[in-house]
């Protein structure tokens, strides 16, 4: 875990893209040349409903800053209804989020089409502008957590 | 241990212009697992593969990173060159360090730290790849069509042609569907039966199209490429091998009952083909009707047929069929507009008719032989009001949407009155008036040249006085009350889908919208498949559209199926979820939150403590899983999971973006 | 006098009135089913139709100067028949509320009988057809109307010349003059 | 019997002559009893809901007050349908807005709760058991008479506040009618608005809209118009004759409220029920139908409601060859 306190401090976002809309609309803004800040690292996923809010707490655990999920529109979801789960999952985590003292900023569901590199890029510069001046994610810095607990959870209790 | 090779791709200078690519490979080096880390000019070249293959043969690699261009563009050129190796294709990750890297970026040394930690994410995932395989399933080269109206008929006739089996399954006695009830069909007024009955003659005689006529779909099962499906035969009552459909039967039959045909404006008797063109042109005993069947008496119909092809003793029968694919033509039905405007009558006005009827009453085979006349009293009308609108665009009593076809056919009837009738009038309350479509325009402006007196506004009450029936409506272009008093009132009323409809959506575990039109895969892009692989759908059925627009729709659906039916097998995407059954907990959780209706519980023998139990647990069909995993997230035990996105590679990328 | 769309200031009252009686006014595509039903269209100068395009354009200064929101039987056919569920009645009820607010009355003989009508219950309680009648004649200066009718009444009892009252005047008073008073002119 | 508490309404009390002497008459005959509440007043009427909404709502709700206090746990009836609309309203709004119910509590200075039913006499004739009894003490068969049942927006519309599935083509009164062996006939402005709102203040706007409505009687063989209110009744009553004279028009259709008919079935006299007090002549035809129906000497009564052309299937063109 990274303790960071330089003035140079840039902070690191997670963002999970459906592979449909939002990965699309990302390589798009690439195609473009579109310019964005770098501290945006991209997971693809089939569908936004893949994301299991647990990746979320882990991130945050881990140290990250913000963590974004994209999708489809709502409506223009590739598997037709994935990004309606995704919707209501994530609405819910915000608050159990928040309740954990993590500021609901840090976490942000936006809907991005496979047309609108514009969108993604002003989304990436909004949210990192955003979580920059929240400063770093320092909720879990010196906490006792047992992570091991967590990773055999993840690898599916072989033990 | 894990041996997994990086392969750096410069692109050109795409890449390594912004990305210090060297950089890069040498820090995958030091990556745990990493037995292999290397730049190049061109990954995807020639070469490049050449030197990849070359790689896992001397470093004895066993999974593979490459950084490069986005994986939607060469993920697939990889995975091809993976098959010549010993590394399974399926053990690959790709760095996207052009499109979302190198492209976007221009502060060399920040580039470079992302495209670093991005490569570290992929090796940290790939590390956890499994090998995945991909099947092949056989198809059934044959097609099912349901519903037999033009849809459906054209459909079939364009899959035969490529040579492929076909069976159309129609409820009713015979093929034809809406359109062999117009008259005309706007804009060009071809004779609408002169037209569609050519193609019930081709589809009934073709060796490859087989009719299932009374027939309903009763389930289906299975999935792309093999369908089972089970049709339910009703009961005709009629031997059609034996029948030769002379009709001596229908002649003689003493009951006569409401025409569905004439839209209730005549009779037909208990034993009756539909209509003079129909297909197959046999008859089909009504058993609502027959006096046999209701009170064991008559029974004419038995003695007088000369081949004995009447049977009392029918009885209902099942069929089971494989099918590789399905198109749903199911088609429309007229909204009862009786139940939803009261204030229009409610239909105790004989002479308010819906625009169906009205195709009945102005065709020469029709219960007037082509005489428009009020159905009262067998005058002919001279004013004639037309409203549209009557349950479309009308979200509290109706349908919220447009009925697409109401303004042109509309258009129509003013015509063939204005011609028919001389000195007649016709009124047309229109809340907007859309033709978007080759020569409707036109079309339009030739009914207004015609005499028809477009009024702006919709009608807010028809009732009888004397022999008038007075409709009340706002010229809402003058801001004034006006009242038609008319001898007869055309209600263009709203298309719905076919009723029944959430059965077949329901057997075939596909969507509707709303409004009950079956969903489309994409509006756009995937406008005649259904989000079930294998099948399609045309016509009505998706949304209101008139005959052009269907029949576009029938051929589309037909190549959609021809291109599934011309493989002899097919291969299936391994990237989908599977179940750890001895992990889940049989809580049904994921089961409604699959789309395709993928996941089912089911028993399987298991153990509590030393007894012997059986217990219920999840599983995945594999024909139709698409892969979205939205199953996963839902499961309390983590226990499903989507092969080549696994919960655990993911939160491995987690981990190493976050180091 | 010519409207300059974007300068009315009509919007917020409009507005305010709509999102009182829960009205969208977007949702009115105008098709006019309730001004072909309205009984009283006949003598409207706005059709109803109209008035929700006014309000949906900020025009409120139209419609408040409107005869037709005075002559409104609230019969209340239109919404009943409205496509969209536009109440229609309680727009033009809050308009005519907000116009005689501001002293506008484009048909005073309605505005005259009404509150003729409610000065006759805030001293009885109790509506007195004999009074009302009388006192709009006096007053709208129509002194005949319906006069034909009253010896065929006496006659057939229909009216007795005593008049009814409540026990509890004041209340009713207090009732009144708290509604009037207490800025409770929802 | 059920009981229930009474509101009159300022109408009941003066104008509405026939309306009470008839209902009165079957009141007593079947044995039914009605609460009034003490100390009622008016409901408002159309002038204060033009005024003051908040007007509107206490003074309808004063008397609902009133009830639940003095006559706690009945539902209310009443003979007017503006005061049933009235009434109506103020409970709609108050149970739609606890806001609103608070504030009209406050200004009648009294508890409200908005408990009971509002009922008009429609609902109340509909009882089973009133109906039950009123079957059994028909002695006349109005059989051979057609009647137009009017009903009149108050007690239609809006529906959520009356609380009528059917605005466009309500029925309560054509049943309870056919009960005296009168046949109810089908017509198309059972519903429409007579305009009684505007007959003193705007005579000229709204003269036209009874017009209209006697005009679809008659289109449709209507002996006799029906009402169940007393401004209904009135304004067409009233004012059929100037509309004979000023439209041009021969209407000969007299105005009764339904409790007269049901009165007269029942045995009441002239006097007992008030046929004779109408403004219209109105007594010939009941007797005349009286007397036709006595020489028939026919047994009662159940005249069919009018045949519901939906039930009878669809239209055949046969019909047309003739």
């Amino acid at each position: 875990m990274s303790i960071k306190k330089d003035n140079n401090w840039e902070p690191r976002i997670l963002a999970f893209c459906c592979n449909w809309c939002t990965y699309t609309g990302a390589d798009l803004a690439g195609l473009n040349r579109m310019k964005y800040p770098e501290n945006v690292r991209v997971i693809r996923v089939p569908c936004s409903s893949k994301v299991n809010p647990q990746f979320v707490l882990r991130a945050f655990q881990k140290g990250a800053d913000g963590v974004l999920v994209c999708g489809c529109h709502p409506g223009d979801c590739h598997y037709s209804t994935g990004n309606y789960f995704t919707r209501r999952r994530f609405m819910l985590l915000q608050r159990l989020l928040e309740y954990n003292g993590i500021d609901p900023k840090r976490f942000q569901a936006k809907w991005i089409s496979g047309s609108e590199a514009a969108k993604f890029r002003d989304t990436v510069a909004e949210v990192s502008a955003q979580i920059k001046a929240l400063g770093p994610n320092n909720k879990f810095v010196g906490a006792h957590y047992d992570n091991t607990v967590m990773e055999k959870e993840a690898e599916g209790g072989k033990d | 241990m894990a041996r997994i090779g990086v392969f750096i791709c410069h692109c050109g200078t795409n890449i390594a212009s912004v990305v210090d690519v060297e950089k890069v490979a040498q820090a995958a080096k030091s990556m745990p697992g990493v037995a292999f880390a290397t730049d190049y000019k061109y990954m995807c070249s020639e070469p490049g593969q050449a030197m990849i293959k070359q790689a896992i043969e001397e470093h004895h690699l066993d999974r593979i990173v490459i950084g490069s261009c986005s994986p939607r563009m060469h993920e697939l050129t990889f995975r091809k060159m993976l098959k010549a190796t010993n590394v399974n294709p399926y053990m690959l990750e790709i760095a996207n360090l052009r499109e979302q890297c190198a492209w976007v970026h221009t502060d060399r040394a920040k580039a470079t730290e992302k495209a670093i930690n991005l490569v570290r994410m992929s090796v940290a995932k790939v590390g956890n790849n499994k090998p995945l395989h991909t099947s092949m399933i056989p198809i059934t080269k044959k097609a099912l069509v349901i519903g037999g109206g033009i849809a459906g008929i054209q459909a079939a006739l364009d899959i035969a042609d490529c040579g492929f089996d076909v069976t159309i399954v129609e409820k009713e006695p015979s093929i034809g569907g809406h359109m062999v009830m117009l008259d005309k069909t706007f804009p060009t007024m071809d004779c609408s039966a002169c037209i569609s009955t050519p193609k019930m003659v081709d589809a009934g005689a073709h060796p490859n199209i087989t009719l299932k006529t009374y027939c309903e779909v009763e389930s289906v099962s299975g999935y792309i490429g093999n369908f089972e499906v089970t049709i339910k035969e009703k009961t005709k009552f009629v031997n059609h091998d034996l029948c030769t459909g002379c009709g001596l039967c229908q002649t003689k039959c003493p009951t006569k009952v409401i025409s569905e045909f004439n839209q209730g404006m005549s009779k037909r008797p208990a034993i009756y083909i539909p209509f003079a063109q129909a297909v197959p042109s046999k008859p089909v005993i009504d058993e609502n009707a027959c006096l046999k069947l209701t009170k064991d008496k008559c029974g004419i119909c038995e003695k007088i047929c000369p081949l004995g092809a009447i049977n009392y003793k029918d009885e209902v029968r099942y069929t089971k069929e494989q099918f590789g694919a399905i198109v749903v033509a199911t088609g429309y039905e007229l909204a009862d507009w009786k139940k939803m405007y009261p204030e229009y009558g409610g239909g105790r006005y004989e002479d308010v008719i819906t625009g169906l009827q009205f195709e009945r009453l102005v065709n020469a085979s029709g219960p007037t032989e082509g005489h428009i006349v009020r159905p009262s009293d067998g005058k002919e009308p001279k004013d004639v009001v037309i409203v549209k609108c009557v349950g479309s665009r009308d979200p509290k009593k109706g349908k919220s949407y447009c009925s697409r076809a109401c303004c042109m056919y509309s258009a129509k009837h003013a015509h063939q009155i204005l011609d028919k009738i001389p000195g007649s009038r016709v009124y047309i309350f229109y809340m907007d008036v859309r033709t978007p479509g080759k020569g409707y325009e036109e079309f339009y402006d030739n009914t207004r040249r015609d005499g028809a007196q477009y009024i702006r506004g919709r009608v807010s009450k028809i009732y009888k006085e004397d022999d008038k029936l007075i409709v009340k409506g706002e010229d809402s272009l003058l801001g004034r009350p006006v009242t038609v008093e008319a001898d007869m009132v055309i209600l263009a009323t709203a298309m719905e889908p076919a009723p029944k409809i959430e059965e077949v959506v329901q057997k075939l575990g596909i969507s509707m919208d709303k409004d009950k039109w079956i969903q489309e895969a994409h509006p756009k892009l995937r406008p005649v498949e259904t989000q079930s692989a294998g099948i399609f759908l045309c016509g009505t059925c998706q949304g209101p559209k008139d005959i052009p627009d269907t029949v576009a729709q029938a051929s589309a659906a037909a190549a959609k199926v021809a291109a599934i039916l011309c493989h002899d097998e097919m291969e299936t995407s391994p990237m989908i979820s599977s179940v750890d059954q001895t992990k889940c907990s049989g809580c049904g959780f994921c089961v409604p939150t699959c789309p395709y209706k993928a996941i089912s519980l089911v028993e399987v023998p298991g153990r509590d403590g030393n007894r012997k139990v059986t217990k219920k647990v999840a599983q995945v069909n594999e024909g139709l899983c698409q892969g979205c995993g939205c199953c996963n997230a839902a499961c309390r035990t983590g226990c499903i999971d989507l092969k080549g996105f696994t919960n655990d590679q993911i939160l491995k990328e987690v981990d190493a973006l976050c180091l | 006098m010519e409207k300059i769309l974007n300068r009315e200031e009509g919007r917020f009252l409009a507005d305010r009135i709509a999102k009182e009686a829960d009205v969208k006014l977007y949702e009115c595509y105008q098709c006019g089913k309730c001004s072909a039903g309205c009984p009283m269209a006949g003598s409207f100068d706005l059709m109803p139709r109209q008035i929700v395009h006014l309000m949906h354009l900020g025009d409120m200064d139209s419609v408040m100067k409107s005869k037709s929101i005075w002559l409104c039987a609230s019969c209340h056919t239109c919404v009943e028949r409205c496509p969209h569920d536009i109440d229609i009645p309680t727009l033009i009820e809050k308009s005519r509320i907000e116009a005689q607010k501001r002293g506008i009355c484009a048909v005073r003989n309605v505005k005259l009988f009404n509150d003729i009508f409610t000065e006759t219950i805030r001293g009885f309680g109790k509506s007195q057809e004999v009074i009302l009648e009388g006192a709009y004649n006096v007053t709208s200066g129509r002194l005949l109307q319906d006069m034909a009718n009253v010896p065929a009444m006496l006659q057939k009892e229909i009216v007795r010349p005593e008049l009814n009252s409540v026990k509890d005047r004041d209340h009713i008073r207090d009732i009144m003059n708290k509604c009037e008073k207490g800025g409770a002119m929802r | 019997m059920k009981s229930y508490a009474y509101f009159p309404g300022c109408s009941m009390d003066s104008t509405a002559v026939t309306y009470k002497k008839s209902f009165e008459y079957i009141a007593e005959k079947i044995g039914l009893e009605l609460k009034e509440i003490p100390d009622w007043s008016c409901c408002g009427s159309t002038a204060a809901h033009t005024k003051n909404e908040m007007m509107a709502l206490s003074l309808a709700a004063r008397n609902i007050a009133i009830a639940e206090e003095k006559l706690p746990g009945l539902d209310i009836v009443t003979p007017c349908a503006a005061c049933f609309s009235r009434l109506r309203y103020a409970n709609w709004a108050a149970r739609k807005d606890e806001l609103i119910r608070k504030e009209i509590q406050s200004v009648i200075a009294m508890e409200y709760q908005a408990k009971p039913e509002i009922l008009n006499f429609l609902d109340l004739f509909s009882d089973p058991e009133i109906r039950e009894k009123i079957t059994s003490s028909i002695k006349h068969s109005l059989k051979g008479l057609k009647i137009a049942c009017y009903y009149g927006c108050l007690m239609s519309r809006p529906r959520e506040v009356t609380g009528e599935t059917d605005p466009e083509n309500p029925m309560k009164m054509d049943e309870i009618i056919s009960l005296t062996g009168a046949e109810p006939v089908i017509w198309d402005y059972k519903t429409e608005c007579c305009g009684a709102s505007h007959q003193v203040d705007a005579p000229e706007a709204a003269r036209e809209l009874i017009d209209r409505i006697f005009r679809n009687a008659k289109a449709n063989q209507a002996d006799a118009i029906v009402t169940a209110c007393p401004l209904c009744n009135m304004n067409l009553d009233m004012r059929e004759a100037e509309i004979n004279k000023n439209f041009g028009r021969k209407y000969n259709i007299p105005v009764f409220q339904f409790t007269e008919m049901i009165a007269v079935a029942m045995g009441a006299s002239a006097s007992e029920c008030g046929i004779h007090q109408h403004f219209f002549p109105a007594f010939d035809v009941i007797n005349e139908t009286l007397k036709r129906n006595r020489e028939k000497a026919e047994k009662l009564p159940a005249a069919p409601l009018p045949e519901d052309p939906l039930k009878s299937g669809p239209v055949i063109i046969g019909k047309a060859g003739k």
